[in-house]
């Protein structure tokens, strides 16, 4: 840390100036901790700032208050260099009441900050939680720099005579902690006084309590003796270009509103809500502006229906889901393979088998989105890898639906969806396009809905309203060409193994798979997929930072695998696979290339930590450096 | 969305061969639609027949215009998307008691109540035929089946009650071999504006042969049935239907003054419930039609609402949107 | 299947902490349900909760008997399978507007056409709350919803109307906040044999508050309901329903002497449909209470004659299935 | 062939002895070609021969009279010694009409004997399928021996006078194909007679006109000079006992009654007609007498949620269904999973993907059944070998689940379901029990419904009437031991792992994979699954005949896998797996043991040639003696 001279307008206490910093405020459902979180990340990203999220909210809307099950949780790093991940663990802690700090306190490291509204700490509020004894008092938070701040009590003394009752002033003790942290980190206080304008527009009492707050927040920091210093963190380096903060949900509707203007097709989701997907219904159904049609169907098998139906005649299908949902659709999956029509299938991951923990993440899926399908039904899957790259991976899910005629798995996951990061946006007039190729007119020798282009094997796309190219499809077996039914032994196989082709030779069109191992020295790879990579490459830069040597590779498809995926994997003494599942990735690879690659698998419902994986990749290289010593 | 050259049913005959029991009520609904079909002087490529499974579902492979033999239960879903986003396309479903009572009940239901732009087909056979005949939902309790050799246990759905109480526009019912009556009312099914329902009885010569004789046969059927018009009184060769004191239907023989007339633009769909539940005789025509938004013209309304406020440059609206209200340079 | 020893509201509650929104109107229905259980009679050990999934569908948690949290819109066909194996069970399902109707609208309307011996509770708040706040198949037309910013396209369900037309034994409605005539409806429902459907009008003061507030309101509640009783003639504090001359129900102003008298018992469900289709005033109570053979009683009869034909000597009997007619020996 | 001298009141014409015979019934599907094989299969089964079946029809109810899809088949082959398939080709094709013909020449070797109802080769139905010339006459039978049978004059001949209408005479004519085929084969006539006077017990005339059509082919076959001799299939030495013919769907069927009755647990059938599983659904409806319920379900998700509430209830809950019907199964079977009840699911795959050929056969379900579901949700997977092997591959399947508190699948197929073959009646006393140990006492210190046995990590199984044990289940994460609902990561984990560690412990209850090797010499080991045992099986048998070397392994298990399977593996150079479908066992074993399996696949629809892999086997033997000479 640098202490650095002040600037005269600057605040009356030292600016220490950090590098890196990673905050968790934690709360009861009700006290807006989510939205403390991404008022606090904005403010962080327009400093120029890299930054990961990641909201962490219990199943239920709004769990008993007081309670360790209702604390919602909002945890952000933001730094002066490349942010992978949210963060470990919190360097500083916001606990608003007793249940925040007793559920969070077990990943809050000793050492560091945290702050406390002790206006909380009642006898009742304690023993809700099982805290037989004040933690404060009780050699508990020993070994933490705990600041007790009587948050309620002096948000309620800033708004006295605001106007506002009791309940509701208290209500705005959130925006006080915003205040409070963004006093002591510097941070900008405009963007936050613009939002709650904009949001409480229509209740300029609300509004106005809500900016005393903020402010009486940030004036505790600065005048009261309880914080000494407060902190900067310097702007990341970051390629030029205009930025915005963004969640892997947006990012994910984003792209597949850019995907489909940009291929000149009309999107249409059907869907049914299930958390964590429902976000992407929510904003495309805002969208209506770019022609997208979003229908809330009676449940998931219908909203992939009417999604194909949809796709039949000429739009872009889209469903939307989680686990759960993927399961009912996938008879309808079956008849998208058959037809060989375009449709983008997300599947936004969440903890299972069944119900499972339906707002915590997961990657177990990966079966189900690759295999899970009665006979030879092959689909391709893509998976986004960080918050901001499901932009790309929804467009690259469109380029090959709309290519190859076929239902395209897009597997997101929660972490994913509902963490943020900074994005470079990308100029509109310049994003890749795809061309639909429909068939316009009757082709010399008649028209063959099952003929195939030679390269992609695609069959042509031939919408309802084309003259003379009238055609019936369906799910039983088509004779190769024409379409028509066919029980033929022999055609079976052909179509069988044509559509196996079709899909396979999609690898053509990818990119290989590319191997981040700068030293060339690895001989242990680490083989991801999804929104591991944030940690995975967290881990392997703190190891590289130590001189250790080990490789990355991340796969964007998992069916089919880029052609050289096998070449690569046998370039390594050891691959190693973590996944947030018991191995999936890992027995597809095995299986598919011999090699014995090893897993590293959680599945609590959390992104890994970074921690956790150099362990696990240091393990590996400790028995490369002791080979033949044993 | 309509043609200079005439039409004909043979305009409407595909090429494949048609792979129904010889002697099956199919052909005759097949037959009445290809030849009907012209009379919408639509084109052939702006018609779109979707079907479930079952053997009313081969349906599409014999009509030539565009179509999908779908998966069982779920054509009226798929039907929904096509018609929401093709408002231009006049969308059919055809479905059987099996594949859109029992399996596909619910998109049938909901397909309804949102009142989609599209004309249902149910051939309501009271059998599964395609599965060589277990019961199905319109089967007569006590129906002796290969999955009930004891006799079904399950009270049947009367299929026109339970669409008017999801809320349809358009309800009626005709026979398959009855070809006048069915052209009549596949007429006015498929020119209504939203969502039609048209239970059509047809026999199953092989798993449930008979079934609707008396409403067939020569001898039987002006009784069996009472024909629907609107304005006309209820009643059959040889019965009216009057109001009774407490406000229900009442059968009575004779062809009586007093006989109810039939009115099938009553917005109460109570009318038409009560209508549903006469069996003997049996009504057949339009027991309700009615206006409503079609939810396809909603869809689309919105559509335009918010593109009329939106930009012309595509890729300027995109950029804004992808920018938003809240970003920061690198410079 | 009763008991001695008389239970309590207590015995009825788990030891499970209930994880509703402080405000929501799941608890009143909760403590309800838990104090009407006790006059069942009936021992803990033989109710069983049944549920989707919801905010409402975790309702079995906190009611001390057999429970299952299934999925969702599935749990009126798993309690099919409960009731129908077990009829020596009390088994309710507790869903919600959207797991009952929406996506579990299928098994629903199956289920009571049956007459499943089941008893189902649907918590219609008219909005999803687990997942929200997105609309639901009974949310006003028109509705602004996380999924529908420019308002909802889909005309609602009038629950009563569909189950009506699905054949339904019983049907009511009841609201969360009036304990006493919730407590005389569970009554009635949880002692039908075959399956009840009790709608009740459930308020989520997060997504979707006060839509129920003019039922409830002490200022308007009178003149906004009509409460049934068989025999009883149908009148809310300001109005009453009279037979008008085409037969429908129609509303008029004053407590008037031809007010239709209320006739739960009445075979022809159209009677009930009509009444189900008057919004204002509400109808609460029950619409319709008949008897029909239930699915369980006819399956165990089947069952029971199949086995009295059968020998006792089960293992005899199971070598004579094995060997079938047609057997040869290798000696 | 041996001519043996006529025993006095044996037939005028001579006898010859045959070893083996394959015979293949076709005419269209209205002309009672599977009636008519199935009762030359009794005949034959009575005889003692060694049988198998194969019917093969189209997925019609009825297509059009004459036409190549309306041709039904029915195929079988009976021996004097172990019968393992229905023969790849026939020996004898018994062609009801130019269709029939037409279709089967394909399949039919030259030098076979045809048997040609002639009357069916008028000028129109030849045309109808494309024949324009006659093959009777054009040189096509050139290489065959036919016999020209005017079937159907001499049915209506035989018939004149009987009081049936010329339509229904007509229909007796496979009946005279019957009985023309029981005489050539010297089948005994009474069981076919008795079968006539059963079927037609209402209606005496037409049983008398069937027995006398019937006894006109044989007379025909006895008198006319058309045949010159008739043959004779001497038994088959099998074990000593009781047998009855029976298929894979009645067998299967058979199997569950005995296993709940076995363990004392009602059966209950949740399920929704579909092909090739609703004749399951049909058998056990009319079994009531053994307290078995079934419900035809509004669809396959109802049908197999009723059977799992039957489950919670304490009955043995099963659905039945195929491939489409699995697909919406998905979700539920999660639940089950997450519930930890017993149930089985009874898959009989057919061809897909879709919906396929829903009349053939295939073996790609099983990604499906072991994999495809959302989250981690491990499921047992057990699959018999042949239509008789049903009964135990059903025991075995429920011993699982309840001793385990686990769905399980059973996966059939088309060919299976169908096929038959004789099946050696065990003792009813004897059958195996299990326990379900039901928990019926509050035990000491409270009920704890996820708490485990020790030995098998199986939960209690406590059912509604149960006083003391009131509890509640559901699909969300449950605390270890009490059940209740849990979002905590660590307690997530461990239920992961300990619901895969339940299902892989069963591999401890489990016969170790035996592998059939007499000479110990082998280096090629076939690896099979399901119904490829038999054609395997006969390919070894014919290349061991001819001195090579090669070992066979069938797996009954294919999750968990049997605990000595990699093992077995890795002890042979080279392992091939032929499937029915493009590698998905191959893909399963490579990834698990990381063993280098080839595939021998072919999707169709249609069971494995032993010819075919008589051909696959021997490549790689060739390649075995070649090693080190390229
Ligand atoms: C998911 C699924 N379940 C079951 C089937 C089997 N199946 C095909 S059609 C049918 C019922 C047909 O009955 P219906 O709809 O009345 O049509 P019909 O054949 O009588 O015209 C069934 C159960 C299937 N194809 N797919
Ligand atoms: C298969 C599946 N689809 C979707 C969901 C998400 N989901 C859970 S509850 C629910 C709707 C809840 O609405 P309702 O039934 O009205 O219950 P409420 O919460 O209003 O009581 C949805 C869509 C799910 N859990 N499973
Ligand atoms: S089985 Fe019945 S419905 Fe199907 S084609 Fe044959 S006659 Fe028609
Ligand atoms: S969201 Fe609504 S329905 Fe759900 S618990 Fe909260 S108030 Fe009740
Ligand atoms: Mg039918
Ligand atoms: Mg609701």
């Amino acid at each position: 840390m640098t202490t650095y001279p002040q600037s005269p307008d600057a605040p009356a206490k030292p600016v220490e100036i950090v590098s890196r910093v990673v905050i968790r405020f934690a709360g009861d459902s009700g006290d807006g901790m989510q939205l403390t979180g991404e008022r606090f990340t904005a403010e962080t990203a327009g400093l120029g700032n890299d930054i990961a999220t990641f909201p962490d909210f219990p199943a239920e809307i709004r769990a008993p208050a007081g309670t360790v099950p209702g604390v919602s949780a909002f945890q952000l790093q933001f730094a002066d260099t490349k942010v992978l991940t949210p963060g470990d663990h919190p360097d500083v802690l916001v606990a608003m009441n007793p249940a925040a700090l007793k559920s969070q306190l077990p990943i809050t490291p000793r050492g560091a900050t945290i702050v406390l509204n002790t206006d909380e700490f009642t006898r009742r509020n304690l023993a809700k939680v099982g805290y037989e004894r004040d933690p404060r008092s009780d050699g508990t938070l020993e070994s933490y720099q705990v600041h007790e701040v009587a948050i309620t009590a002096l948000t309620l003394g800033a708004l006295e005579g605001s106007g506002l009752g009791k309940k509701d002033a208290e209500r705005a003790k959130n925006m006080f902690a915003l205040g409070l942290m963004s006093w002591l980190y510097n941070r900008p206080r405009e963007g936050t006084l613009r939002f709650i304008d904009a949001k409480f527009a229509k209740k300029p009492l609300v509004a106005a309590a809500n900016v005393k707050a903020f402010e009486a927040g940030w004036s505790f920091g600065e005048t009261t003796e309880t914080f000494a210093v407060s902190y900067e963190v310097a702007p990341a380096p970051m390629p030029k270009g205009v930025y915005r903060n963004i969640t892997g949900n947006l990012a994910l509707s984003y792209g597949l509103v850019a995907a489909a203007q940009k291929a000149g097709l009309p999107l249409f989701l059907g869907s049914y809500p299930i958390t964590p997907a429902s976000d992407i219904l929510h904003t495309l159904a805002g969208l209506k502006r770019f022609g997208v049609r979003t229908f809330q169907a009676e449940d998931e098998i219908a909203g992939i229906g009417a999604a194909l139906g949809a796709s039949f005649g000429g739009s872009l299908g889209l469903t939307t889901t989680s686990g759960p949902g993927v399961a009912l659709k996938t008879e309808t999956i079956g008849l998208a393979v058959s037809l060989e029509l375009p449709l983008i299938i997300v599947d936004v991951q969440r903890g299972g088998p069944s119900t499972g923990l339906p707002t915590k993440t997961e990657q177990a899926d990966l079966f189900q989105a690759v295999l899970g399908r009665n006979g030879e039904s092959p689909v391709p899957v893509v998976a986004p890898q960080s918050p901001a790259d499901c932009f790309d991976a929804a467009m690259e899910a469109v380029r090959i639906a709309v290519t190859y005629r076929t239902p395209v798995f897009l597997l997101s996951d929660g972490y994913l969806a509902n963490g943020s990061e900074p994005w470079l946006v990308p100029d509109a007039a310049s994003l890749p396009t795809v061309d639909p190729a429909f068939t316009t007119e009757l082709p010399e020798g008649g028209f063959l809905p099952y003929s195939r282009d030679p390269e992609t094997l695609a069959r042509p796309w031939a919408v309802p309203g084309t003259p003379g190219l009238e055609h019936r499809i369906g799910g039983l077996e088509k004779a190769d060409g024409t379409g028509n039914i066919s029980y033929d032994p022999a055609n079976h196989d052909r179509m069988v193994r044509l559509r196996a082709a079709k899909v396979a030779g999609i690898a053509r069109s990818i990119p290989p798979l590319a191997v981040d191992d700068p030293s060339g020295e690895a001989d242990v790879l680490v083989l991801g997929w999804g929104s591991t990579y944030g940690p995975i490459a967290a881990a392997i830069a703190d190891i590289r930072s130590r001189g250790g040597n080990v490789a990355q590779a991340h796969l964007r498809h998992l069916a089919p695998f880029p052609a050289n995926t096998g070449e690569v994997l046998r370039a390594y003494r050891t691959v190693l696979i973590p996944e947030m599942n018991l191995g999936q990735l890992s027995l597809l690879i095995r299986g598919t290339f011999l090699v014995d690659a090893v897993g590293f698998n959680q599945v609590r419902g959390l992104p890994f930590t970074s921690a956790e994986l150099v362990d696990a990749i240091e393990g590996l290289l400790g028995n490369g450096t002791t080979e033949g010593s044993a | 969305m309509t043609v200079d050259v005439a039409l004909t049913k043979k305009d409407f005959t595909s090429d494949q061969e048609v792979r129904w029991c010889p002697g099956c009520g199919d052909y005759a609904i097949l037959s009445a639609v290809q030849a009907f079909l012209p009379e919408l002087a639509i084109p052939r490529e702006d018609i779109v027949f979707i079907s479930g499974i079952g053997c009313s579902s081969r349906f599409p492979y014999y009509v030539d215009t565009y179509g999908m033999h779908s998966i069982h239960g779920r054509a009226p879903a798929i039907a929904s998307g096509l018609a929401l986003s093709r408002p231009d396309l006049k969308v059919f479903v055809v479905t059987g008691d099996g594949d859109g009572l029992s399996i596909g009940g619910n998109h049938l239901l909901h397909a309804l109540r949102r009142n989609v732009n599209i004309t249902i087909l149910l051939f309501n056979n009271r059998i599964y035929g395609l599965t060589k005949g277990q019961y199905s939902p319109t089967s007569e309790q006590g129906k002796i089946t290969k999955s009930t050799p004891m006799g079904s246990l399950d009270n049947p759905f009367n299929p026109l009650s339970l669409v008017l109480g999801a809320e349809a526009t358009f309800v009626a019912r005709s026979i398959d071999s009855d070809r006048k009556h069915l052209t009549s009312v596949l007429r006015e099914a498929a020119t209504h504006q939203g969502s039609s329902f048209v239970e059509i009885y047809q026999n199953c010569n092989i798993f449930n042969d008979g079934a609707f004789d008396v409403l067939k046969d020569a001898d039987t059927r002006d009784a069996a049935t009472i024909r629907l018009e609107h304005g006309e009184p209820l009643q059959s060769a040889t019965q009216s239907v009057i109001r009774a004191a407490d406000g229900s239907l009442e059968l009575v023989d004779g062809l009586r003054d007093d006989a109810v007339r039939h009115d099938a633009h009553a917005e109460d769909p109570s009318y038409a419930f009560g209508l549903s539940r006469l069996t003997t005789p049996t009504p057949i025509g339009v027991f309700r039609s009615v206006e409503r938004p079609t939810y396809d013209r909603l869809m689309a309304e919105q559509l335009e609402t918010a593109r009329a406020a939106a930009s012309d440059d595509a890729d300027g609206m995109l950029g804004a949107l992808l920018s938003g209200t809240d970003t920061w340079t690198v410079a």
